[in-house]
């Protein structure tokens, strides 16, 4: 057995593996076991390994060396403070062996019991369960007009109609201002120049009484001034034409 | 259940974990010597108005689900979902315009619609299909079914808002009031 | 057998059905009110003895064979994928441990996880990752699944074999933890 040990270190999953098998060949319990004849067996199979030139990997030779170490501290006569305690970690590695060995034995009592396609069968075919998925709609019947509101909104062709409305066109606008603007001696503004108590007409004439007054600012007729955007609109008659 | 002997177990197992019907051949082949035949009757009475049967097709037997609770294996669930607003529009249009083909209904709606409305539309119960119109390329025309007068709490279709009402509710709000009220009964079909 | 009323026929029949084990809520979504609980007791009871059991896996239900006529269903069946040692190993201690990392499962076998060992018992359904701990590095855990139970004929994790006795004996605990506190835990071994 040890001739195999010593070929087939692959074999085992690591030094702690080799180290159960080699606490379990002792047939004790775990708990009674000899720290120090497991640390002899394993220190001659890796010894063996390595006689043999087998490469050794290196977690293989750091517990070598633990144990060695170990075996040492055991031997040697106790110091009352030895850091670490060889008692310890003795105890440590029979614990960590019993884990171990606890959970090896679990995993082969869990694979012993009734499995489901080894001793236990489902139904082959089973029809199956299915769950239809219905959607249940929802819309209420204010979102079905409004949407209808909103599309005819939306679609129709729009059709701008323009009422019929009194206007004062360019030419009535020119003629007016011309004819006024004479007197106009001091800076007034544009407003004062439109129709009186005539209110439909009012925006109407100021838009065209406002073109007149530019194209005869341009004939050099009159002449314009305001302060700033938006700011009253002065005109008074050129001083050119007050002359004449 | 009355405690079944050895055989009539062996058999009930092989036919529960069959994948297929078994002549009693095949289930003597697996539970060895015995009256297979025997088994199968009683089992078949075992099983009698039970939830699953024990069933003889030709020379084959097989277990099922009792044939009156087929039904509880599909199971129905009904999820609430809102109606998107291109489902919406199309409903309203169907509605109003009823027959209408689905170039009709992107006419007024100005915007193309999915083959997936239509279809939710449908599964909803809310709209048919309501036959070809007699027009080039014959097109398929839509309307609404009683389900959709039912959901809606309508008697009928002329129940539906008219322009004037949903002018007056302000839904036409951004159309100009000069407009005359003609139009989108007809321009519908022209398109 | 005794006729069983409605409930029980409706229960026994969507388990017969079903693909995979069912909790009692999801056989109730199939066959609406009543006691599911009871009707999957009872059934239990009429299926004792028979070549077919209704058994409990954890939360789930299912009907599967008889586990003493193995043999007779085992022939030309292929057995499931043998796991690797360190694969029983590794499904032990997660099973024993749950939720428990990766570095906790190599501290028990003092090697390490080889890439395939957790995919292997992942694939199978077994094993899935239930979150992270709540410690340096926030490692994942593992825990065992409802198709677990159900593969090992466990009605729970409490069921799992001698999972007491490891338990009163302290052997599911740390090494660490089971030393006196001498202050000297941080070992080489255990790096």
């Amino acid at each position: 057995m040890d001739e195999a040990l010593a070929l087939e270190l692959d074999g085992w999953e690591g030094p702690l593996d080799l180290l159960l098998s080699l606490a379990r060949s002792q047939k004790v319990d775990l708990r009674r076991i000899s720290i120090l004849q497991l640390v002899e067996q394993y220190l001659a199979v890796i010894d063996r390994a390595r006689a043999l030139k087998l490469e050794v990997a290196a977690d293989w030779l750091v517990m070598a060396a633990w144990l060695a170490f170990l075996k040492s501290a055991l031997l040697l006569p106790r110091e009352p403070h030895a850091e670490p305690d060889p008692e310890q970690m003795a105890l440590r590695l029979q614990l960590r062996l019993e884990r171990l060995a606890a959970m090896r034995d679990a995993g082969a009592r869990l694979m012993a019991r009734d499995r489901i396609g080894r001793d236990v069968f489902p139904r082959a075919d089973p029809e199956g369960l299915h769950t239809v998925r219905k959607a249940l709609w929802q819309v209420s019947y204010f979102e079905l007009i409004e949407a209808y509101g909103r599309i005819t909104a939306r679609t129709r062709p729009v059709l701008h109609v323009v009422a019929d409305r009194r206007v004062m066109t360019l030419e009535d606008a020119m003629a007016r201002l011309s004819a006024v603007i004479g007197r106009a001696v001091a800076w007034s503004q544009i407003e004062a120049f439109l129709p009186k108590a005539d209110e439909e007409l009012r925006r109407s004439a100021l838009a065209s009484t406002f073109l007149a007054a530019l194209e005869l600012a341009r004939q050099g007729r009159v002449e314009l001034r305001q302060e700033e955007a938006f700011a009253p609109l002065y005109l008074r008659v050129a001083p050119a034409e007050r002359s004449a | 259940m009355t405690p079944p002997d050895d055989l009539v177990r062996a058999v009930e197992a092989v036919l529960f974990a069959a994948a297929e019907p078994l002549t009693a051949d095949a289930i003597a082949a697996h539970v060895g010597a015995g009256d297979v035949r025997a088994a199968l009757s009683r089992l078949a009475q075992d099983y009698a108005g039970r939830g699953v049967s024990v069933v003889r097709r030709g020379e084959r037997w097989h277990m099922q689900t009792a044939a009156d609770l087929a039904h509880l294996l599909r199971r129905d669930r009904e999820e609430p979902r809102r109606l998107s607003r291109a489902g919406v529009e199309t409903l309203a249009i169907i509605a109003y315009h009823e027959p209408v083909s689905r170039a009709e209904i992107e006419a007024v709606r100005g915007v193309q619609i999915s083959k997936g409305t239509l279809d939710v539309l449908m599964e909803a119960g809310w709209v048919r299909p309501a036959g070809r119109r007699e027009a080039p390329g014959r097109p398929l025309t839509y309307a609404t079914t009683p389900a959709f007068l039912a959901h809606f709490g309508l008697a009928s279709r002329r129940d539906l808002p008219g322009i004037d009402d949903l002018r007056a509710a302000g839904l036409l709000d951004p159309v100009d009031s000069a407009l005359p009220d003609t139009g989108v009964e007809k321009d519908s079909e022209d398109a």
